[in-house]
């Protein structure tokens, strides 16, 4: 185990190389780039501006260049915010993981429950009206599902802010500032949640529907257990098992900020921000943040394997 | 019988199966007295884990389920009873072993934890508790170094102990009644015989009954008070073990018992009983034993033998005796 | 023992499970399910073995047909080293030699029906063709007492008993020269079982096949095996034909064994040899000879020394200091 | 002997418990429908040809134009039926090519392990670290750069959605796959010596499908949606050709979404029915092939 | 005057509302006051005496000169001001320099600060911070977009890529006073020159020539001499600031200013109360949300800009001006702006919007006329070949237009296929975001590509691209001698009446030689919450001008 451990932690190495090289590359293949953006600038100054940047040498010079400050741990300097990459990701990241979070929580605890509860009452009306509730949800693209929430609860109820972290120019600290966030969150994290659980649901349902005509859901209820314990312990704990890979998908998600949603709710995340060095090429910051999921990406593809292992008794790692 | 643990009346089960409905379990009534074993013996697929399964309302509902009759526990219509209620008494006042140990037990939890489930659930003693009495449970079972056992995974054990954990797990909270399904197939025969005399202690200190399912007439024959025969989902003759061994009735039976090996006995060809077990989904009105029956008559091919008490306690489904009586 | 080459030689067969698993479980012990056994089976024959539930038997089983790799030790099918082969060579094989599983219902694929389950390796190696297979299929299923109609439902709509007889049916279909059956009738009625033990013999008698059989039922074993060998926690402890080991047993293990079967007879009240005493942990077994801990006769010199698997009479092995 | 002849063909038996399931009869029926719709139906509208009329935007629905106008006078209807083809083979399209490239990966993946396996799971993480939405607009931008004749583009695009779609089934796949590989019956396919094919495919397969199902259907709607989050940037369907998922994106403000429903309400309804109906056939074909379901 | 002119505009809008085929309309600029000031949500009554705008995102970087995004500029413009302001007519007006002097030969500039001029940190500006921030941005390592060299300024090359540790032609006279010497004459000059100031002694701390790094850490902190003093910022969240007591108008009766940060639609933000003020896309739709919401003041009025169609005057069809006129005239750009606008747009005409001194309506035209065009492209030798589509030399008239996706486009590529094909032309459309038609347009891969100028702040911006010595690569291709001279002419003079006739000269050059199809001039739809008074727009400045007037109405 611990061999594997450490075999496949030295393939991270190639895996994350690979990537860093189609990243460049793929980037390196867009058309455009920062200083061409800026419609202002004479020819001489985008001259000098690309010899400043280094825009003038080979791309797989620039390349190794790029490589190397990875190796050091230097992610680049953003051109847009003129600014460490590492501190733009810094300032933005921990607002999209927030949301990301409360919706992860919210979503698996939700799609657990009811997939669950859709598979073992399956062709019950609730499963139809979940079905449909689902996939009503998941046939709505993400900015009109978010315009009809702002529209409802913060245009038309007026129950909630329609967008933002914080109410504008407030000074709130300690339990004050977190009711605040925590307010100005419960929207996007619906709207995240519900295009996130229909999938999830169906997928825990099925799973569900594999499990509970096993053997061993007999043996549970033969003992006397409760309904309860015979579905969740004995029936989820199996129906988890693929639920690790789709784990797995999450834990980078986390940081990888929600483009749409936080757009439309005005939230500082890097999502926004990530979309926002896209329209102005700011490749260093792009190429430096997509690495960072990227190195999140393989470490949660590792740990879900690891994990697979440890939860399904029957998978041995083998060598 | 007042004293009856179990009284199953006119039982019918049924199935679905790809050729239509079938009645795994037609019409079947017995009923087990405390501190008695029952053991349910016939051939194979002939409706015996049907029973049990029954009983312990374990069907699951997609693919059949209890039609008719009654089953009284304790004074107590199972088919009836709220789900809670049934679920306190399973495991606890009524167990099972099952057949098929290594489909039966939860692949990815550890043998301890699902042998120490039953006795939270019911005992409501601690975790530690709970697992005391489970490496005891192991040990009784006869199986060695408990403690890694307990920690192990269904995958890594053999097949006899996977059984022997089943009896573990069923014997867990002392019910009052055991149903085992084969608890023995898979046990050498030191390991069986310790296991019979576990049961055959507690039948005798905790007046426990028992309905075992078993086809080792061995085993019948050491700890049986009464023996039931089941063919085709019907029970063709039952009766006390001795009688039953000494002076079976039924030409099934009879079969039965010849076709045993016995050590030191050696032949070069067993006895069979020839012929194939009629489809359950396509009976007709007869004794279901007819067609491989070496005394049949045209009346077995027309209609269904009644079971009847003939005067030394055993009774019988077989037209052979109908005619003695009514002759 | 006649001279031509065994069809079966096992060499100092060894097979430890418990290679460290579980990032928590650093110091998992490693149990040795099997630890030094050889034997061989001429062909033709039916070796039995018989032994204490765990004691490695299906091990063995399995090991023999690679259906797990093994930590030592040499499996000769026709002289070849089996563990050697390569996936395609050990593919072609594959049909001469058949295992039928302790547990057959999870050695049937839950969603495949089960006449598909017994066709489909005639289809596979090209043994039959495609609108044969269902005739074939029903022939075999029909001398194991089941019937066509079966043919088109899945594994859980079976009982524990059709299930054993379904993969008894998927091994003999292939007609293979070997088989292992690993219990193949433990959960079989007396009058099905019968039937199945004289398809064994018939087999055996027509086309020389050869078995490994694995079983609890000492009657069945005595009534269909020519040689016996009786497994103690992964060591074979005695070796013998039918009559040797039956009418002489020598090991005390095995005159255990013997003492409880249970007769069919409930008049009949005898006296057993009640095993008592730890039982042993593979992962940790006992010094010595394996059996001291449980043995009636035990000595000291059991305690402390093994005793070797010595030939007491021609072909009549047996490890004890007593002998 | 007929009868029985049928009776043993197994996809006649899945086929007989599908056409009995009447949900999924309900989704294969509407499938067909929105197909003709969408295939057929422009050839009975009398606004097929015609272009723009700004005389005419923003119409409700009416006798004329029974779903109302765009913003630039065309008429609703017609537009959805347009969008339906579109739509309906990028949607299926990426369904098909995910699943099976997923699929096909994954088992391969999860069946050889050793070094198929790594090679497979280290190109899908490499894949992974790629976010989609940005590979895609990153691609798509090549694509233009190349002069790919923009009505093929949209394919490419379909392409594109499961080349990226991939890596997260095959390792839900494999997963599933590896644990089905210890269980005893594969050690008895093992035993039986069959041919890797069939252990992949009749074995192993069937397990997965109730995965590979919830997956399509889940990718189909993914597919659509996400078609016109690339008609966004403007790398899916240029106009004036039109997808249901820019339909609705056209109608991006608060106010289309109050005061003209008829704008996003059609293509939206589309979406979700058939989404929906293929999920109904989806359940319907895994009921059909789970052995244990015997609903009478 | 607002006042007079909103309601009849406010006629006018209702009858666009109603009859949308009679497209000429066009609605005027106008302020339309607040039908229900009461109306304003709590959110925004309960906020007080501070003003939020949206923004999108800036860059965080607030130094002036040095951002790259033009949000960043809207940040620093609340606590800049520049020493020479702009007037919603583009024309020039004093800003922090009370007034300018040219000398006759148009090469000498003399600012005059007005008395007492403070930083926000109560610090004095004076003569030196220009010409701090002038040698700063002739600095070798200087990366901002600014290219100050266009000034001219004696000796600034010299400082710039030679060993000169001064600009000879910066003078410092006095504490007010600061005189500086080009050797070019140039209309574009003063505003390169008047600029905003950045503080010596903060910005200039530590300069050595050469090395700028040191600035990047006081690009979150800055000190300027406008209305407001930045307080804080929260990235994704909000810029703050504060009344600025310091400001030489004395502390805007706001006390409180911030730019909150939003994407895209803000609408719920402005009617929820979040935000104080709004510009919204220019059409009736939301001109009626607007008024419905009671509460806003609404103000429209011209953007600068103008928005443009381009030919790629490399490729052989486009050599021939008539080719070129038949495009324009055989697209129906009336409809499409009408119908894109719904009348909160007008055909462009000259490339120049209508706010601007150097408009006119004389020149150029905004007809539809397709028989024209066919005429023309027959007299340019494209003849109808098979498939309606013209030919020449077996070459078939096919034209790749690229654009981005959403918006305008929509409307238009329906419509202009549509006109296109009428005439014979095959239009082939591609979308794409706007880095990328940039990068492809440079490329050359286009015939035609649309396009919106920034805010002109000079008439010349909008025509400096077509000259040839430009590197404007989007006219590459493009120009004659004679126009590259009506250019010249148009900033050869610092006389606005000598610079208008140039323009006029040059605009019908144009027409005859058209570089691009102009498309329109878009309105802004702007909305202030009437709790807040001040709020005048521009189509040069925004709302930057007026930030100093911001109160709380009575
Ligand atoms: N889930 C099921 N669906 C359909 N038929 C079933 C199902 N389970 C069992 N059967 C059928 O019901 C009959 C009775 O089965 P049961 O398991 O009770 O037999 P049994 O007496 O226990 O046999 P064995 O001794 O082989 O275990 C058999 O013919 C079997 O094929
Ligand atoms: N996968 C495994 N991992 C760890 N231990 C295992 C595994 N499989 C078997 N064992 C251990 O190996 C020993 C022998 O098992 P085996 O199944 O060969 O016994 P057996 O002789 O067939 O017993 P039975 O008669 O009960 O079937 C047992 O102690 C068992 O716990
Ligand atoms: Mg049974
Ligand atoms: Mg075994």
């Amino acid at each position: 185990m611990k061999g594997y451990v450490v075999k496949r932690l030295f393939y991270m190495i190639p895996t994350l190389f690979g990537a860093s090289i189609l990243i460049f590359f793929l980037y390196s293949l867009v058309p455009g780039n920062f200083i061409d953006a800026d419609q202002n600038l004479t020819a001489e100054r985008k001259a000098e501006l690309y010899e400043l940047h280094g825009y003038n040498e080979p791309v797989v010079i620039r390349y190794f260049i790029w490589l190397k400050n990875l190796l050091k741990g230097d992610l680049g300097y953003s051109l847009q915010f003129q600014l460490p990459v590492g501190e733009v990701i810094g300032n933005y990241i921990w607002s999209s993981f927030i949301v990301a979070l409360a919706s992860l929580i919210l979503t698996w605890f939700i799609a657990i429950l009811v997939g669950i509860v859709s598979a073992i009452r399956q062709y019950s009306i609730w499963d139809t009206f979940i079905t449909i509730i689902v996939f009503a949800a998941m046939a709505t693209p993400s900015f009109f599902l978010g315009l009809v929430i702002i529209k409802i609860f913060a245009v038309d109820l007026g129950w909630l802010p329609a967008g933002g972290m914080i109410s504008t120019g407030s000074n709130f600290t300690g339990w004050d500032y977190v009711k605040d966030v925590a307010e100005h969150m419960i929207l996007p994290v619906l709207v995240l949640t519900m295009l996130g659980i229909g999938g999830l649901t169906r997928y825990f349902r099925t799973n569900m529907l594999e499990v509970i005509k096993q053997d061993f859901m007999r043996t549970a209820r033969a003992k006397g257990l409760k309904e309860r314990v015979v579905i969740f312990k004995h029936g989820l704990r199996n129906a988890l098992l693929p639920a690790i890979t789709l784990f797995s998908f999450e834990l980078p998600a986390l940081f990888g900020g929600a483009i749409i949603t936080e757009q439309i709710f005005n939230w500082p995340g890097i999502g926004a921000i990530y979309m926002q060095a896209f329209s102005v090429r700011d490749y260093p910051l792009l190429m430096g943040f997509t690495m960072f999921i990227a190195v999140l990406t393989v470490a949660s593809n590792l740990l879900a394997d690891i994990l697979y292992g440890i939860a399904d008794p029957r998978v041995r790692v083998k060598k | 019988m007042g004293n009856a643990v179990l009284d199953v009346k006119n039982l019918l089960t049924q199935y679905y199966t790809g050729d239509g409905v079938i009645s795994a379990v037609n019409d079947v009534s017995f009923s087990i007295p405390k501190g008695q074993t029952v053991c349910l013996v016939g051939e194979s697929g002939c409706g015996k884990s049907a029973v049990a399964m029954s009983i312990m309302g374990l069907i699951d509902a997609g693919s059949g389920g209890v039609k008719s009759g009654e089953i009284l526990f304790e004074g107590k219509d199972l088919l009836k009873m709220k789900k809670h209620e049934l679920r306190q008494l399973r495991g606890n006042d009524m167990s099972m072993i099952f057949q098929e140990p290594m489909t039966s037990l939860n692949p990815v939890l550890t043998i301890g934890g699902q042998i120490m489930e039953p006795l939270m659930e019911h005992e409501l003693i601690s975790k530690k508790e709970a697992k005391k009495r489970a490496l005891e449970l192991i040990e009784l079972v006869g199986i060695g170094r408990a403690e890694e056992i307990f920690n192990s995974y269904p995958h890594q054990l053999s097949g006899g102990m996977l059984q022997r954990i089943m009896i573990a797990i069923a014997l867990a909270c002392s019910p009052n009644l055991l149903i085992a399904d084969e608890p023995t197939t898979a046990l050498d025969v030191t390991i069986q015989a310790q296991i019979l005399d576990l049961l055959r202690s507690l039948k005798e200190q905790r007046e426990m009954s028992m309905l075992l399912i078993t086809h080792d007439l061995g085993v019948v024959a050491e700890v049986a008070d009464y023996v039931i025969v089941m063919y085709a989902g019907k029970i063709i003759e039952e009766g006390p073990v001795v009688e039953l061994f000494k002076n079976p009735k039924h030409p099934y039976t009879k079969g039965l018992l010849k076709a045993k090996p016995v050590i030191n006995q050696r032949q070069e060809e067993l006895y069979t009983i020839a012929g194939q077990v009629p489809n359950l989904a396509t009976l007709t009105p007869s004794c279901y034993f007819s067609e491989r029956c070496e005394q049949c008559m045209a009346v077995c091919k027309e209609q269904i033998p009644e079971i009847r008490d003939l005067d030394n306690g055993q009774r019988v489904a077989c037209w052979l005796y109908e005619e003695v009586t009514i002759g | 023992m006649t001279n031509e080459t065994p069809l079966i030689e096992v060499k100092n067969l060894k097979k430890y499970f418990g290679e460290k698993r579980g990032l928590f479980q650093r110091n998992a012990s490693v149990v040795r399910a099997v630890d030094g056994v050889s034997f061989q089976i001429q062909r033709g024959e039916t070796f039995g073995l018989v032994g204490e539930s765990g004691s490695g038997k299906s091990t063995i089983g399995k090991s023999i047909l690679r259906l797990q790799s093994i930590t030592e030790g040499e499996v000769l099918f026709d002289g070849e080293n089996l563990h050697k082969l390569s996936n395609a060579e050990m593919r072609n094989l594959r049909p001469k030699i058949q295992f039928i599983f302790q547990d057959p219902y999870s050695s049937l694929n839950p969603r495949i029906r089960v006449g598909d389950a017994i066709g489909e390796a005639l289809l596979d190696h090209g043994l039959c063709d495609k609108h044969e297979v269902r005739e074939k299929v029903k022939e075999v299923l029909e001398i194991c007492g089941l019937s066509e109609y079966h043919m088109d439902r899945y594994p859980h709509e079976f009982s524990g008993g059709q299930r054993q007889r379904i993969g008894i049916a998927r091994a003999i279909i292939l007609e293979p020269d070997f088989i292992v059956a690993d219990e193949p009738v433990s959960a079989l009625d007396v009058s099905i079982q019968a039937q199945i033990i004289n398809l064994f013999s018939k087999l055996q008698r027509e086309r020389n096949i050869t078995f490994l059989f694995i079983s609890h039922d000492l009657s069945v074993v005595e009534h269909l095996c020519s040689r016996i060998g009786v497994l103690y926690l992964g060591t074979m402890m005695e070796l013998g034909s039918r009559e040797q080991l039956y009418s002489n047993p020598l090991h005390p293990y095995t005159k255990a064994l013997l003492s409880a079967v249970p007769i069919p007879d409930p008049t009949l009240k005898r006296e057993r040899i009640i095993l008592k005493g730890d039982i042993p942990n593979p992962a940790n077994p006992p010094s010595g000879c394996k059996f001291h801990t449980r043995c009636p006769f035990a000595t000291e010199r059991c305690k402390a020394e093994v005793p070797v698997f010595k030939e007491v009479e021609k072909g009549h092995f047996v490890a004890c200091h007593l002998v | 002997m007929e009868i029985k002849q049928k009776s043993s063909s197994l996809w006649r038996q899945i086929a007989r418990r599908f056409l009995q399931n009447k949900m999924s009869l309900i989704g294969l029926a509407f499938l067909i429908f929105i197909f003709l719709f969408s295939f057929i139906g422009p050839l009975f509208s009398p606004y097929v040809n015609l272009g723009v009329d700004p005389t005419n935007i923003n119409q409700a629905p009416s006798a004329q134009h029974w779903l109302g106008t765009d913003k630039l006078g065309r008429d609703v209807l017609t537009r959805l039926m347009l969008a339906g083809r579109i739509s309906l083979l990028v949607g299926l399209g990426a369904m098909v090519m995910s699943v099976v490239i997923g699929g096909v990966l994954g088992i391969i993946s999860g069946f050889y392990r050793g070094i198929v396996d790594q090679i497979i799971m280290r190109i899908a993480d490499v894949l992974m670290t790629l976010p989609g939405l940005p590979l895609l607009f990153i691609m798509a931008a090549i694509l233009s750069e190349w002069k790919v004749p923009t009505e093929y583009r949209i394919y490419i695009v379909m392409l594109m959605l499961s080349i990226v779609g991939w890596p997260g089934l095959a390792r839900l796949v494999r997963s599933q796959i590896l644990s089905l590989s210890e269980r005893q019956f594969m050690q008895a396919t093992e035993a039986l010596g069959l041919r890797d094919g069939r252990k992949l495919f009749k074995h192993l397969l069937p397990n997965i499908v109730p995965l590979l199902i919830v997956s399509g259907t889940l990718s189909v709607g993914g597919a659509i949606l996400s078609e016109s989050t690339l008609s966004f940037f403007g790398l899916g369907v240029v106009p004036p050709d039109a997808s249901w998922g820019n339909m609705i994106t056209s109608a991006n403000s608060l106010i289309d979404f109050q005061k003209r429903p008829w704008l996003w309400v059609p293509p939206g309804l589309s979406i979700f029915l058939t989404v929906i109906s293929i999920n109904l056939l989806g359940d319907g074909l895994r009921d059909a092939i789970d052995p244990n379901m015997k609903r009478r | 005057g607002g006042d007079d002119s909103a309601t009849e505009t406010n006629e006018q809008n209702v009858a666009a509302g109603q009859s949308q085929s009679e497209q000429k309309i066009i609605v005027k600029d106008a302020v339309i006051p607040a039908e229900n000031p009461a109306a304003s949500p709590e959110t925004a009554i309960k906020r007080g005496d501070t003003v939020v705008v949206g923004l999108q995102e800036p860059g965080g970087v607030f130094t002036p000169y040095f951002n790259t995004s033009g949000y960043d500029g809207n940040v620093q413009s609340v606590m800049f001001e520049p020493l020479v302001d702009i007037n919603e007519k583009g024309e020039a007006v004093a800003g922090l320099a009370e007034k300018w002097d040219i000398a006759e030969d148009g090469l000498v500039y003399t600012f005059t600060l007005r008395e007492g001029l403070k930083f926000d940190d109560g610090t004095p500006l004076t003569a030196d911070d220009i010409e701090f921030t002038l040698t700063l941005l002739h600095d070798p390592a200087y990366a901002g977009s600014t290219d100050i060299t266009e000034a001219s300024i004696v000796g600034g090359l010299d400082y710039k890529n030679g060993d000169a540790t001064n600009i000879s032609g910066i003078k410092v006279i006095d504490e007010r006073t600061i005189e500086i010497t080009t050797d070019k004459v140039s209309a574009r000059t003063l505003r390169l020159l008047g600029g905003s100031v950045l503080k010596k002694d903060y910005y200039g701390n530590g300069y050595v020539k050469g090395n700028l790094d040191y600035l990047t850490a006081l690009h979150q902190k800055p000190i300027g001499a406008g209305p407001y003093r930045f307080v804080t910022y929260l990235p994704g969240q909000e810029i703050r600031y504060e009344a600025n007591e310091h400001y030489y108008g004395g502390a805007p009766k706001a006390k409180g200013f911030i730019y909150k940060t939003t994407v895209g639609d803000a609408q719920q933000f402005f009617q929820t109360g979040e935000l104080d003020y709004s510009a919204l896309a220019a059409n009736q739709d939301n001109f009626e949300f607007l008024q419905a919401l009671g509460f806003a003041d609404i103000n429209i009025y011209t953007s600068s800009a103008y928005g443009y169609m381009t030919f790629n005057h490399e490729k052989e069809v486009f050599k021939d001006p008539k080719v070129r006129q038949a495009f324009i005239l055989g697209l129906d750009r009336q409809t499409i702006i009408s119908t894109y606008y719904q009348g909160f747009a007008q055909v462009a005409n000259v490339p120049v919007s209508p706010t601007s001194w150097a408009y006119t309506a004389d020149v150029g035209s905004t007809a539809y006329d397709p028989e024209k065009a066919k005429a023309l492209l027959e007299e340019a030798g494209w003849t109808l070949g098979t498939g309606d589509i013209r030919e020449k030399d077996g070459k078939k008239l096919t034209v790749y237009y690229f654009t981005t996706a959403g918006g305008l486009g929509d409307t238009l590529i329906p419509i202009a296929k549509e006109n296109y094909k009428e005439i014979g032309i095959d239009l082939q459309v591609e979308q794409m975001d706007f880095n990328a038609l940039l990068a492809r347009v440079d490329k050359g891969d286009h015939d035609l590509a649309s396009f919106s100028t920034t805010m002109l702040p000079d008439p010349y911006n909008g025509v400096e691209g077509f000259h040839t010595k430009s590197t404007n690569s989007t006219f590459k291709g493009y120009g004659t001698e004679e126009i590259d001279q009506l250019i010249d002419a148009t900033i050869a003079t610092n006389d606005i009446e000598g610079r208008k006739a140039a323009f006029h000269e040059l605009y019908k050059a144009l027409e005859e030689n058209p570089p691009v199809i102009y498309m329109a001039y878009t309105k802004v739809l702007s909305g202030a919450n009437a709790r807040i008074e001040g709020f005048e727009p521009n189509g040069y400045r925004g709302i930057a001008s007026s930030l100093r007037n911001l109160r709380l109405a009575e």
